[in-house]
């Protein structure tokens, strides 16, 4: 298979920074506070992805340590979002996060 | 240009070939086994007129299966309602996968055969394969994940066949999968610590052997036993069956998640169901009986004990499942977090001191 | 065969990503997303660690994704609600949407450009290290070396739960 | 196997307190009896292994690693044990009294309910557990660990009665002044920590004897004050010894066993234990020195005027345990050991000795309504009468040899001034003693006051035992039941024969073999440090024997002068002791008074502390300050965000993108600008 380009650290992390990018886009694009939420996992992966490949890079685990802590606080995140975003649209039965802009109702 | 093929691959190829098909004829068999053991256990013949027996039951249901119409709700959606399916059934196959079931063997015993020599030369491979579709040194990991994803199917069917009694049966399968699998997870993790390490293999050959030379050193008999009842439940509620089928609560919910399903893509969803029978036996076995180790039997024909432990286990499912009433759903979530949770919890750190102190 | 692999997977997940983002029916993001996961674990296993793979598909797509799911099932919003031009004009949505929009595009370019300018590092190919003994390490720098991260973490989740049920909870105190 | 010396009162505690309602009195007194009797077997075991062990660089010990405790980082703590010579003798000495003492209480703890009577044994269970791992600890975590145990047990059986507000009031007392103590050993332990980057004796104490001695106030004299700072609290030592004598509110075994025996004697095993920290560091030494020599004289003038009849013993025990500190503090460890050993035995035999006789009085503590009871409690009286000649310090009784040691050794150090202060302590212990026993059993009874049953009852409130009405008592006096007896015989016999083994080199050549067996514990591991303690610098013996005699002749004499002292003015001419008593009536006040220590405590500390928290920390600084500044920066807040809160669209897209477009603009600014 010597056609392929074999894949540096680069490809990876260009790669990662891609997603990250993709991520970010869809906060902003989104209108549905659930997708959001999903483009911060999108992000959060991007990030793991550079983690475990610069690990390999240096040949050490420290990475993938982090790259578990950074699942514990998504599966947080993920939870604790969840359930505001069903408080919220108890509501108003919206998921539009331009349909909260006040703190109080 | 073909030195790629060597004995060495085809025998492979034809293990991985033998694991899929016996699976599938384990199904059907499961199928008929169980609707026997029904008919016994509540006194009557169950199928007996379809072949000898009926043991071509199974076929004609297949049959009359295959012919029917597929029906499709038109509000569901499309993609959807056809992955489904197809994500259970490869979900089931998949984890079978890693799951060995026979010690390395390099098939000398194949030359033994009359005439095999003779005709094609063959005196045994140069070097020992394993008998197992894919050997993965994390193999545990791999099936739990791939039990994990099993959920899937269930959820989509439920969702895309757009109808409340899948939507519920879908909801409820994947919560009370979701809640079994941590103290399923834990069940493992506590082999896992006895043998220190992730390949089943390895784990597997650690209970080689007899406590005063006729005790098993099965993980399941001394130190794993609550580890092995506890991996059993979950199980039973990994695979939605009886007394924790939720999923497909006739009385409730029609058919749960596969109420809108039929002709195949219904035939899947009953292959993967049965599959995940016996996957979950088959690691039992693996984990908690000793695999393929068993006295009177040579090496070489370890599988042999290791399809009769199966067997059992199978069999215990099916009587489990017509002789025990279904919990109420409070009560199955209940038993989940409140019992078998802190009993798997417990049973780990149990684990976990005596590795340390007494140095298992 | 890894550099084959690689392309394959990283198509596969930066296509997936997009369609979670490009499309505009949940159900359908979750999934794309879980899809993403799949190839970013099998980049892990390129990567050489597999436990981090196997905990990808565990956690993330087995359990927080089951959770998303669940979610979108409950509230049944099967797509999202068109901008309603009152809010529109009100806090300026729509303004913040583009440039957003315009400023992770900038992101992205300016993370390529740095690492292009990077002088390219070669992964040496092939695991380097027996996966179970990666695992090893892993557990033993996790209960040595990040021990209070990790208590630590232990009780950001324990929190999490309290508050999520606590937030999701019907009837209010 | 040392694990199990401690484990084994552990298990009974465990049973005593979660089973104990259940249990009837004879299963809990067995199982708690029967817990320390196999821990006193097994330690007994684990001392002969000890003895057949061939010293490694002059150290014989036993050390094993139970589990390892506290990784973390540079601090690696195992859970330690190690036997060594001193460690011997503290186990066999907690054990075995500590068996007799459980063996006496199932006597005297008859008349609580089943529950009560659990309690009381879990708790002493408990307390030995603890106070035995404190003495095996191998470090000072595992040490501390015992230390707060004790203090924690001491406290519960203290309060045993707590409905008893004066009870609850002195275990609130002794735990809160413990802490004060314990505050100086923790801050020690830091300190040595950061020091040493070790908390294990061993190491600890190689590292020191690397040192040169500190001639001048230096580090080592601070960790030591502060660890002679938790020494002084545990074992109540001036300024700390205010909570010792309100203590015996607390059953009488108990003040035996804690409070006298065993966990006051803490602290002086606690610098035993660092005999090589505290030999460098000389300052230190001069200030236990001194402290001891004060505290043995103060108390010893307290006891010589107190009434009831624990609290002489209380405050004897103080005086003993300043011996044990001026030991210590003149450096020697081996004779200041010595000497709480045999304190063991007759303090412990003189406590249960008066708690016989507060059993048969119903209660009654106070000497002034006692008497004549040389003819009702013959047991009783002659134990008792053992204990007092051992401790008055009467030759060939073991209270004789080890004072002798500590005396001698003071002399020879050269602190002649201390050496003169503890003879005049040695004569203040034979006179108070000495009128103890008259007051209690010689001249005729004094009954209290109509000493009717409502009088009863009166003592009963104030009474040390809850020893019920037993009706139909009467005055009528009944001897020591058959358990207890047999615990003051066996103690009496201790008394006699515990000083044999430290009989004076000069009398008997090579006579001090508790000395020789010792001294290892008080040196560097392995030899490394020079011989620390001035107790270790044998002079040559020509040169001193005729010294020693001399002095021992002189403490003896001391003895019998207080023994004379008190028969006179307590047994021929009663009257004379009043008279004197009126003469000085001052000083009689302020002995009587416990030179109002207490009082000046609660003037000068406790008051004053109420004071500043209720006026400047509470009005001025909670209320003035901490409130103020909170109020102003709501203040200011609002001010700000009065005009801040045009930005808070509300959105939050908007707030994510201005997030955002930072990010963006820094890593452009790193990428593109550098």
């Amino acid at each position: 298979m010597s056609w392929v380009p074999e894949p540096t650290l680069n490809s990876y992390l260009i790669l990662s920074a891609v997603l990250f990018a993709i991520g970010t886009a869809g906060v902003f694009l989104r209108r549905n506070l659930i997708t959001i939420l999903l483009s911060i996992e999108v992000m959060l992966n991007a990030v793991n992805l550079t983690f475990v490949a610069v690990d390999r890079y240096l040949g050490s685990v420290d990475g993938q340590i982090i790259v578990f802590f950074v699942m514990t606080v998504a599966a947080a995140e993920a939870a604790t979002g969840l359930a505001i975003v069903i408080a919220l649209f108890r509501h108003k039965e919206s998921l539009n996060p331009d349909a909260f802009t006040s703190l109080r109702w | 240009m073909l030195s790629f093929i060597t004995p060495e691959l085809i025998f492979h190829l034809g293990i991985i070939v033998a694991a899929f098909f016996a699976l599938q004829i384990a199904a059907a068999g499961l199928v008929y086994m169980e609707r026997k053991v029904a008919g016994l256990i509540q006194q009557r013949y169950g199928p007996y007129l379809v072949g000898p027996l009926g043991l071509l039951q199974p076929l004609a249901d297949i049959v009359k299966l295959v012919f029917k119409e597929e029906l499709r709700p038109k509000a569901a959606d499309k993609i959807l309602f056809y992955l489904a399916p197809i994500l259970s059934a490869t979900a089931a196959f998949a984890a079978f996968a890693v799951v060995p079931f026979g010690a390395d063997t390099d098939f000398s015993w194949v030359a033994k055969i009359p005439f095999v020599t003779s005709l094609t030369g063959f005196t045994g491979l140069s070097h020992p394969i394993h008998l197992a579709a894919a050997d993965v040194n994390v193999g545990i990991l791999v099936i739990f994940a791939i039990t994990s994803m099993g959920v899937y199917g269930v959820v989509l069917a439920g969702w895309a066949s757009n109808s409340k009694y899948s939507l519920l049966g879908g909801l409820r399968s994947s919560a009370q999968m979701i809640s079994y699998e941590l103290a399923y997870g834990l069940a493992f993790a506590s082999v896992i610590m006895m043998a220190g390490s992730l390949s089943i293999r390895e784990i597997v050959d650690q209970q080689a052997g007899y406590w005063f030379g006729f005790i098993p050193k099965w993980y399941g008999i001394f130190p794993q036993f609550f580890g092995f009842l506890i991996y059993m439940i979950a199980g039973i509620a990994e695979t939605n069956r009886a007394p924790f089928d939720f999923p497909e609560a006739e009385q409730e919910l029609v058919a749960g998640y596969h109420t809108e399903y039929s002709s195949m893509s219904f035939a899947l969803f009953f292959l993967a169901e049965y599959i995940n029978m016996v996957t979950v036996a088959a690691v039992a076995t693996d984990l908690f009986l000793g695999g393929w180790h068993g006295p009177f039997l040579p090496e070489w024909l370890g599988w042999i004990w290791f399809f009769v432990k199966v067997f059992l286990i199978l069999f215990f499912y099916i009587w489990m499942r017509w002789t025990l009433p279904r919990y109420r759903y409070d009560q199955l979530m209940e038993f989940g977090w409140k019992w078998l949770l802190p009993a798997a919890v417990i049973n780990l750190l149990v684990t976990a001191g005596f590795v340390i102190y007494l140095g298992w | 065969m890894h550099a084959l692999l690689f392309w394959i997977f990283a198509a596969v997940a930066i296509v997936a990503s997009l369609l979670v983002v490009g499309q505009r029916n949940p159900m359908h993001s979750v999934l794309l997303l879980i899809g993403s996961f799949g190839a970013l674990s099998g980049l892990y296993v390129l990567l050489g660690a597999p436990f981090v793979a196997a905990i990808q598909i565990i956690i993330y797509a087995g359990a927080i994704m089951v959770l998303f799911l669940f979610v979108v099932m409950l509230l049944n919003a099967a797509s999202e609600d068109p901008v309603t031009g009152y809010h529109a004009r009100l806090i300026g949505g729509a303004g913040p949407r583009r440039l957003g929009a315009v400023l992770s595009l900038g992101l992205a370019i300016e993370l390529f450009w740095a690492l292009r300018n990077l002088q390219t590092a070669p992964l040496a190919s092939g695991d380097q290290q027996p996966p179970a003994t990666a695992v090893y390490d892993i557990g033993l720098r996790l209960f040595q070396n990040y021990a209070f991260a990790f208590e630590a973490t232990s009780v950001l989740i324990l929190v999490a739960m309290v508050g999520a049920i606590i937030l999701a909870r019907r009837e209010r105190a | 196997m040392l694990y199990l010396i401690p484990l084994l009162p552990l298990a009974g505690f465990v049973v005593n307190a979660t089973f104990g309602r259940r249990l009837s009195k004879t299963v809990s007194a067995a199982v708690a009896v029967g817990a320390m009797a196999l821990s006193f077997g097994w330690s007994a075991a684990a001392v002969w292994r000890l003895l057949h062990l061939e010293p490694v660089g002059g150290v014989r010990s036993i050390s094993e690693v139970v589990y390892s405790w506290i990784v973390s980082g540079r601090l690696n703590i195992p859970f330690e044990l190690r036997l060594d010579p001193l460690a011997a003798v503290m186990i066999l000495v907690i054990t075995g009294i500590g068996t007799l003492i459980h063996l006496y209480s199932t006597a005297y703890m008859h008349e609580e309910t089943d529950g009560e009577y659990a309690r009381y044994f879990s708790y002493l269970n408990l307390f030995a557990a603890f106070m035995l791992v404190l003495v095996l600890g191998a470090s000072f975590p595992v040490m501390f660990i015992g230390w707060e145990g004790v203090g924690l047990c001491s406290y519960l059986l203290i309060g045993f009665w707590f409905t008893k507000p004066s009870a609850a009031d002195a275990g609130k007392k002794a735990f809160v002044v413990n802490r004060i103590g314990d505050f100086g050993f923790v801050l020690g332990m830091a300190a040595i920590f950061a020091t040493f980057h070790t908390l294990n004796f061993q190491e600890v104490a190689a590292k020191v004897a690397l040192l040169p001695k500190e001639e001048t106030f230096g580090l080592l004299t601070g960790i030591t004050l502060l660890l002679f700072l938790g020494a002084t609290g545990k074992s109540a030592q001036l300024p700390l010894y205010v909570w010792l004598p309100d203590a015996m509110e607390g059953p009488t075994p108990v003040s035996a066993l804690i409070h006298a025996a065993t966990m006051v004697t803490a602290g002086v095993y606690m610098i035993g234990r660092n005999a090589v920290l505290f030999g460098h560091a000389p300052h230190t030494l001069d200030v236990v020195a001194v402290i001891g020599c004060v505290t043995a004289l103060m108390a010893g003038t307290i006891g010589l005027v107190q009434n009831d009849i624990k609290r002489v013993l209380a405050y004897s025990t103080v005086s003993q345990l300043g011996y044990m500190f001026l030991a210590m503090g003149v450096g020697a460890f081996a004779g200041g050991i010595f000497h709480l050993y045999t304190h063991a035995f007759f303090k412990a035999l003189l406590f249960l000795g008066s708690g016989a006789v507060i059993h048969a009085l119903h209660g009654e503590q106070d000497l002034r309504h006692m008497g004549g009871l040389r003819k009702d409690l013959p047991i009783t009286y002659w134990t008792f009468l053992i204990g007092t000649l051992a401790i008055a310090g009467v030759p060939l009784l073991s209270g004789f040899f080890s004072k002798d040691e500590i005396l001698w050794q003071t002399y020879v150090s050269g602190h002649t001034i201390l050496w003169g202060v503890a003879v005049l302590t040695a004569f203040l212990t034979a006179t108070y003693m000495f009128r103890l026993l008259y007051l209690a059993f010689f001249g005729e009874r004094r009954e209290a006051p109509g000493h009717g049953p409502q009088a009863q009852a009166s003592h009963q409130a104030t009474s040390d035992h809850g020893h019920g009405m037993a009706g139909g008592h009467g005055s009528h006096l009944h001897d020591a039941p058959p358990a207890m007896a047999i615990v003051l015989v066996l103690l009496a016999i201790g008394s006699v024969v515990a000083g044999y083994v430290g009989v004076p080199n000069v009398i008997v050549p090579g006579g001090n073999r508790i000395e020789a067996f010792l001294e290892p514990s008080f040196e560097a591991p392995g030899g490394v440090a020079e011989r620390v303690a001035a107790a270790a610098e044998q002079p040559p013996e020509a040169h001193n024997a005729s010294t020693e005699m001399s002095l021992m002749l002189v403490s003896t004499f001391a003895a019998f002068a207080g023994i004379g002292v008190a028969t006179y003015f307590f047994r021929s001419k009663p009257q004379a002791a009043d008279a004197v008593a009126a003469q000085f009536g001052g000083v009689h006040r302020l002995l009587l008074g416990k030179y109002y220590v207490d009082e000046l405590y609660d003037a000068t500390i406790v008051q004053p502390i109420k004071r500043i928290s209720t006026m400047a920390l509470w009005r001025g600084v909670d209320a003035g300050v901490i409130d103020g500044t909170v109020n102003a920066v709501g203040l200011v807040v609002r001010g700000w965000s009065a005009v801040l809160r045009r930005a808070q669209t509300g959105s939050i897209r908007a707030y994510a993108m201005w997030f955002f477009a930072g990010v963006v603009f820094i890593v452009g600014y790193y990428v593109i600008w550098r």
